[in-house]
């Protein structure tokens, strides 16, 4: 089907980092208001029919590799894309686009006008931070993009400060959070250099197969997993996370919440299993105890503190944490199926997320905050916005027919396969308390009256409202079609594990 | 053409949009919903005639893990009962909604929908295939019903839809959902199949366990302690209750159950596994805390809702038992007991509504005033004792066969302890109402407006012909054992 | 010689962890920044530890075959690093002084108290 | 004892020495100036680490923009620092920790200039000999994963002498693509910038910004 | 803007040997040590300098504030530009060996030069961005 780009496709995974990077860089001088989100809407676009393309092309030909300069790996730097790493950049190039196109209304009243040109810019440049960690082959290069990206979320978050001065502080604290995470990264990546001299991830992997300083090699994973937990807001190192969502501009809370995150875990998986030497797939006792102990605690934490908020966006950022936990949880067990269960829900809470973000934007946008007092019978004020964070909100608590049912479905299976029902109670206790914190929502939505001085009914902006329901509606069909997805995911944990067979 | 099955999924669907359709023309809104049940009836009773009965997928999660439907008696019996009374709760529902809340009442678009939606769930409910499919529909049913049950948003409400969703929700996500996991990793597979597939492939151990997870898992057959869900939800209006009572939920979830027990565990493992045993005891006991309970409520509704769980417990003991004789009865016992309870149900509605009375004390003598309602609350007393010329008899006479069949004389003692206690507590009402004279400050009233009468007398007559005519729900029921 | 074969890593440890106790001891923004500045510097070191080599002359290549160099490697790596913390450091001046507008403070404790003190969003 | 160690001993102690001073002192302009210092020593010890490159862009960019920068924030944010919070037990704990973590994991690199360090051995000599294996063209490399062009087919080196700055090889040749990165790093700070600051009032006249 | 004459004069024959110097090393980096970077610094250096000097408003008259901005981007335009070069002429993404088949040693100088005088002009560009946004008035 794709014959015709066939002299194409072996660029595919450079056009994929190549593309929104070239429509960062023009953006400055494309200019300010509407040519500005149009021109970014188009990026996005080109990118995602690139990973689009991308995933099909791994599809038939199995994971490829893109040498840059023509240098042979590991001297050179190579791409290295396999389906892992294909799907997870779809979905950021997608959830990307989309929120793009949501953008348009609320970053006009957010972001002063005269500045728009270096906004679309540095939003631009998040992906492309985004997107090549997720193909990149070699060490060092996923530390650059790293604090690409990093850099220009600081920058986004910060621009909060025009509705919320807090943004700032908010900003400022993920800075030298997000830059210690950044440094320990830096470390581990010099420890293993010291143990290997090379930097590609399958030559580190065959030369700490060979063996190496053990004491060396433990305390780079250490730091890796210190400052990935800190990047992907892996409680207790979470704290970062619920103030910079909610003070962040609406639009960039979506894409955050959609995508940053999710490409933290990535890494983990990553380093973890294709990087350092694992038994049998699976991770030795310490360090997988210690990732199931955090994302125990990250589920029940969120999820009791996710009812306790003052606010939806405050609220959606602690399930977030828990979410995070889930995924973690999966991660740590190692086994196929919870590993599918994981990368499932990488996608599917990325779906889901983004889309509830992007309903508490809404709300911002026309009442000016999403405190829960301003909620009351928000269920006939903004009847679709509050239908969709309910849809969005059941797909948290993992109903079936949502996607977060099929994730969990997978999560729990693996995890009484893997021996550990009580992991598995963890993530049912997880999935009640999350129908707690939902329906605190629902409560204040549906059954507290309208009070008079709120207007009865808002005018809900449609340029805002489809990208929403885009995301959560495609939660929706994953849930109740979700069988594509599902094969494509359990072939990437079989690669993934299998690669440490 | 659309399979039948699946018809009788869709028109619900369809049923749950017309009123967003036609919120201008409430006139439009109620007839199109009416004839939307009518033809569900239809569609049921053809599944019914039909001899063969395929199996209908509706979407894959992997190649051995569907949502699809496959008809099978059990479910037919269900759903046969849940379509049919559906359109006797709609016409009342018209009458008793207007008769209360007024011609235009808000949010009555969410109340006719949700009550599509929850008929919905309960056709997929009888009909799914697998496990997977049915737990689905049972959550669907739980969230499509809390809108029902909070209908009034008075804080009280707002306090019963807590207790409803916390304990359904989290009852059916802690061990339902648990134990069909571990079912589906010990056995591969979640496939209905008769005489249940865990045979082979799990421990006694993990047998008993798994029971007793399915069984309180599935708290809408409200079995001790988890009961308190059915008492909370009466702030709800009385053809909710019907419906949560008589026609959909609280059968929803004595037929997973029994489904359970017949088609996942099947009958041999249930005997002797001392997890059923655990269960049934449970049972017993609820069924007798109930009746005592009953006895102390002085609110009509509140004293049906503790009959309910007594009698709802009857079907879980006769489905633990797993004897023949008594999984009939159970079976049979959905059936019965719908038509009697509703008829009780829509009774204390229509005295609600046409004089304003709640409490048993207040009835005194009513029976003048409200003829029709008043001797059709007796025949469903009647038929919930399950004395004869009344199809409650049939039922509760195969489950006490097989207690007897089973040796299992406690609960036949039990069975028959809480019948003579609701001898106790249900005759004195329709008593008072005939025979003792009503004090005379009582503002004088007539009988409910037709639409809400004409239904409760239909069931009440259906009572009466299910005695002399079993036929079909029999057939069905015999069909299970 | 022996002793001393680790000292640049000691050396970098106690420079990174100076700058580390910075970061989350003081108070001040700036000298968090600082602290944050120190603490990149550190992992400088550590890097360009690695890539020296004794005898060896810094690479760029003569025409003399016998002569050996210090590995390039590192010393790339760490200019990409330079630039990397240069860039972070701008960005969080920035910020710094963007916060300083709006709470007229560059104390985290004041300027928490005073997110404290007011509920409301600021501006 | 072996005159480069000696230098590096002494250096690297004046430049703990500089830092310390930097975070202690109070005058944050005094620290910003130490900070100075610390980058000029650093740059030294570069250099006598052979390692030019990295000394003149220390020189540069550590001991000059960035001390041109903070400089400049400091107009803007005020040199005092309050004096309190300048002590805390949880900080030290977790930063003693972590230093002990770290000397643990470094306990057993190699030896200080070891040139049979890993390191040296595996990818750094066809850097250093400027003999890199290159692969086959794309249009070869229709399936996924490229091949190995015939070796041999580009002596001498990779550039033929014109390129004799390795450092410079390593980092516009061999990885180009971080290079790129690193320069978008720089460009994204620019925007961020431009993105985050507002300009101040006119004062004077001076400011014809905007 | 200082006031001194002294300073000014000094420093402005400073200027000069500044940027030649920056420009030295950026035409050396591949010989000897330096490159795009420290030449970046060294060119921004010298116009932050003159601007310290003689006010802002003389450097806006020199160096306009479009130039700079335009400059910013077109830094790093050259850079992928030139490895986009080399994916058109069938090679990958920045071999540099695909500009000049006939000898490609030389073309991989070429593109070196290329690479290095994008970086250039990119961190001038920005450091002097960024001190004019820090500092709040415009070089």
């Amino acid at each position: 089907m794709l014959s015709f780009l066939s002299p194409w496709a072996p660029h595919f995974p450079i056009l994929l980092v190549l593309l929104p990077l070239l429509g960062a860089v023009l953006s400055p001088l494309i200019g300010r208001g509407d040519r500005g989100w149009a021109w970014a809407v188009m990026t996005m676009g080109a990118t995602t029919a690139v990973a689009m393309a991308l995933l099909l092309r791994i599809r038939e030909v199995g994971a490829v590799s893109y040498p840059l300069g023509g240098w042979q790996a590991p001297f050179g730097i190579e791409l290295y894309v396999d389906l892992l790493s294909a799907m997870i950049a779809l979905v950021v190039a997608a959830v990307g686009w989309v929120v793009t196109i949501y953008a348009r209304a609320s970053i006009r009243v957010e972001i002063p006008g005269d500045r728009l040109g270096a906004f679309w810019a540095v939003w631009l440049l998040a992906i492309t931070g985004l997107l090549g960690i997720l193909i990149s082959g070699d060490a060092f290069n996923v530390y650059v993009l790293l604090e690409i990206s990093s850099l220009t979320i600081y920058g986004l978050i910060a621009m909060g400060r025009s509705r919320d001065r807090k943004a700032l502080v908010s900003a400022f604290n993920y800075l030298i959070l997000g830059s210690i995470g950044a440094s320990f990264i830096l470390i581990a990546i010099g420890l293993l250099y010291a143990q290997t001299g090379t930097l590609n991830m399958a030559d580190l992997r065959l030369r700490l197969l060979e063996g190496g300083s053990e004491a060396t090699v433990n305390t780079a994973r250490a730091f890796l997993l210190a400052g990935l937990g800190l990047k992907m807001a892996l409680f207790p190192l979470h704290f970062w996370m619920p103030a910079a969502y909610s003070t962040a501009p609406s639009a960039v809370a979506g894409l955050l919440a959609a995508t940053a995150t999710k490409v933290g875990i990535y890494m983990a998986m990553r380093f973890l299993y294709s990087v350092f030497p694992t038994d049998q797939g699976t991770l030795t006792g310490a360090n997988a105890w210690i990732l199931c102990a955090c994302a125990g605690g990250a589920i029940l934490f969120g999820s009791a503190s996710a009812a306790r908020q003052p606010s939806l966006s405050l609220l959606l950022a602690y399930s977030s944490v828990a979410q995070v936990g889930y995924i973690v949880l999966g991660l740590a067990v190692g086994q196929i199926d919870a590993m599918t269960g994981s990368i499932l829900h990488i996608i599917f809470h990325a779906l889901m997320k983004g889309g509830l973000f992007l309903g508490a934007g809404i709300i911002i946008y026309r009442l000016g905050g999403n405190e829960f007092d301003r909620l009351a019978g928000l269920g006939r004020r903004m009847p679709w916005t509050s239908a969709a964070i309910v849809l969005g909100g059941l797909g948290m608590i993992g109903i079936p027919g949502t996607a977060g049912f099929i994730s969990k479905l997978h999560l729990l299976k693996g995890l009484f396969i893997a021996g550990q029902p009580l992991l598995a109670m963890l993530v049912l206790v997880g999935s009640v308390l999350a129908a707690i914190y939902t329906w605190r929502f629902v409560e204040v939505a549906y059954l507290r009256p309208v009070t008079d001085e709120d207007p009865v009914a808002v005018e809900e902006p449609p340029g805002m409202l489809w990208p929403m329901w885009l995301l959560i509606g495609s939660s929706v069909v994953f849930g109740l079609y979700p069988a594509t997805v599902v094969k494509l995911a359990t072939d990437a944990a079989r690669a993934l594990l299998g690669a440490t067979g | 053409m659309i399979p039948l099955e699946l018809m009788a999924l869709i028109l619900p669907a369809v049923g749950a949009l017309l009123p967003w359709l036609f919120r201008r023309d409430p006139k439009l809104q109620g007839a199109s919903t009416l004839i939307i049940t009518v033809l569900l009836l239809i569609t049921v009773i053809q599944l019914v005639r039909a001899d063969e009965t395929s199996r209908v997928t509706l979407g894959a999660i992997t190649p051995t893990l569907e949502f699809a439907l496959q008809v099978d008696s059990l479910g037919l019996l269900f759903a046969l009962v849940a379509s049919g009374l559906w359109i006797l709760n709609s016409i009342y529902s018209l009458g008793y909604m207007h008769g209360v809340y007024g011609p235009r009442f808000e949010g009555e678009q969410r109340y006719w929908s949700c009550f599509s939606l929850a008929i919905v769930a309960a056709i997929g409910i009888a009909f799914s295939a697998n496990l997977l499919t049915l737990f689905l529909f049972y959550e669907l049913m739980t969230f499509s019903t809390w809108p029902l049950v909070t209908h009034s948003r008075s804080d009280e409400a707002k306090r019963s839809g807590r207790i409803y969703l916390g304990i359904l929700v989290g009852s059916s996500t802690l061990f339902l959902l648990s134990a069909i996991i571990w079912t589906w990793v010990l056995t591969g597979t979640l496939e209905f199949e008769a005489g249940g597939f865990l045979a082979g492939s799990a421990t006694a151990g993990q047998v008993s366990i798994l029971i007793m997870l399915f069984c309180f898992g599935s708290a809408k057959c409200a079995i001790f302690p988890l009961h308190q869900w059915l008492p909370n939800a009466m702030v709800a209006p009385t053809p909710v209750s019907a419906l949560l009572h008589a026609v959909a939920v609280v059968k929803a979830g004595v037929f997973t159950v029994l489904k359970i027990s017949t088609s996942v565990i099947g009958a041999d493992l249930m005997m002797s596994s001392w997890g059923a045993e655990v269960v049934a005891w449970t049972a017993a006991a609820t069924i007798l805390f109930a009746s005592l309970v009953a006895l102390t409520r002085q609110q009509l509704k509140a004293r049906l809702a503790y009959s309910t769980i007594g009698q709802l417990n009857y079907i879980v003991l006769g489905a633990v038992v797993a004897f023949p004789a008594a999984i009939e009865g159970a079976a049979l016992h959905i059936a019965m007991h719908a038509f009697g309870k509703i008829t009780l149900f829509f009774a204390a509605g229509a005295i609600f509504v046409a004089s304003g009375k709640t409490r048993i004390d207040q009835l005194a003598g009513i029976g003048k005033r409200m003829p029709w309602t008043m001797s059709a609350f007796l025949i469903g007393t009647l038929s919930v004792l399950g004395l004869p010329p009344l199809c409650g008899m049939w039922s509760k006479w195969l489950l006490a066969e097989g207690m007897i069949a089973a040796h299992q004389w406690a609960f036949l003692g039990a069975l028959i302890i809480s019948s003579l206690l609701s001898i106790a507590y249900l005759i004195p009402i329709s008593v008072q109402a005939f025979f003792a004279s009503e004090p005379d400050d009582t503002s004088p009233h007539g009988e409910a407006p037709w639409t809400c009468r004409i239904p409760l007398l239909v069931s009440a007559a259906a009572c009466l012909l299910l005695f002399w005519w079993p036929g079909i729900f029999a057939q069905l029921a015999g069909m299970v054992r | 010689m022996s002793i001393l074969g680790l000292f640049n890593h000691w050396a970098f440890v106690i420079i990174m962890m100076l700058g580390l106790y910075a970061i989350i001891a003081r108070n001040n923004m700036i000298k968090k920044i600082l602290g944050l500045a120190l603490f990149q510097t550190g992992i400088f070191l550590m890097y360009i530890t690695l890539g020296f080599k004794e005898g060896a002359a810094s690479p760029i290549l003569q025409h003399d075959p016998s002569i050996s160099y210090t590995n390039p490697l590192p010393q790339v790596l760490i200019l990409t690093a330079i630039v990397v913390s240069l860039s972070t450091m701008a960005v969080a001046l920035a910020i710094v002084i963007g916060i300083r507008e709006e709470y007229d403070s560059i104390e985290a404790d004041e300027v928490a108290h005073l997110d404290r003190q007011q509920r409301e969003p600021g501006c | 004892m072996d005159p480069v160690l000696l230098l590096d001993v002494i250096l690297l102690l004046l430049a703990v020495a500089a830092a310390y001073t930097a975070i202690t002192l109070r005058d944050l302009l005094g620290s910003v100036m130490m900070m100075g210092i610390y980058s000029l020593l650093l740059a030294v010890i570069w250099a006598d680490l052979f390692a030019m490159d990295v000394s003149i862009t220390e020189a540069s960019i550590g001991a000059g923009a960035s001390t041109i920068l903070l400089l400049m924030a400091l107009t803007r944010t005020g040199t005092r620092e309050r004096k309190s919070g300048d002590h805390s037990l949880p900080a030290l704990i977790v930063v003693v920790l972590t230093g002990l973590v770290l000397i643990h994991g470094t306990s057993e690199m190699p030896r200080f200039g070891d040139p049979e360090a890993p390191a040296h051995r595996h990818v750094a000599p066809q850097y250093l000999a400027q003999q890199v294996p290159k692969v086959a063209p794309p249009s070869e490399a229709m399936d996924s994963s490229p091949q190995p062009a015939p070796v041999g087919e580009d002596e001498p080196g990779n550039f033929g002498h014109h390129v004799p700055n390795t450092v410079t090889a390593v980092l516009a040749a061999y990885r180009g693509y971080d290079t790129m990165f690193e320069t978008v790093v720089i460009f994204s700070a620019g925007m961020c910038l431009l993105l985050l600051l507002r300009p101040l009032p006119r004062k004077r006249g001076e400011s014809i910004d905007e | 803007m200082s006031e001194s004459v002294v300073l000014r004069t000094i420093g402005g024959m400073l200027i000069p040997y500044i940027l030649v110097y920056g420009i030295y090393v950026q035409m050396h980096g591949e010989v000897g040590p330096g490159g795009g970077f420290q030449a970046g610094v060294l060119v921004a250096a010298a116009f932050i300098l003159h601007s310290l000097l003689f006010g802002p408003t003389g450097t806006m008259r020199l160096l306009p504030r479009w130039f700079i901005d335009l400059s910013m981007s077109l830094g790093v335009l050259l850079y992928i530009g030139t490895g986009v070069v080399c994916l058109l002429q069938g090679g990958y993404f920045l071999e540099y060996s695909v500009l000049d088949r006939t000898d490609p040693a030389a073309a991989e100088a070429l593109g070196i030069t290329l690479v290095e005088a994008g970086v250039g002009l990119t961190v001038a560009s920005v450091i002097l961005t960024i001190v004019r946004k820090v500092q709040g008035v415009s070089p």
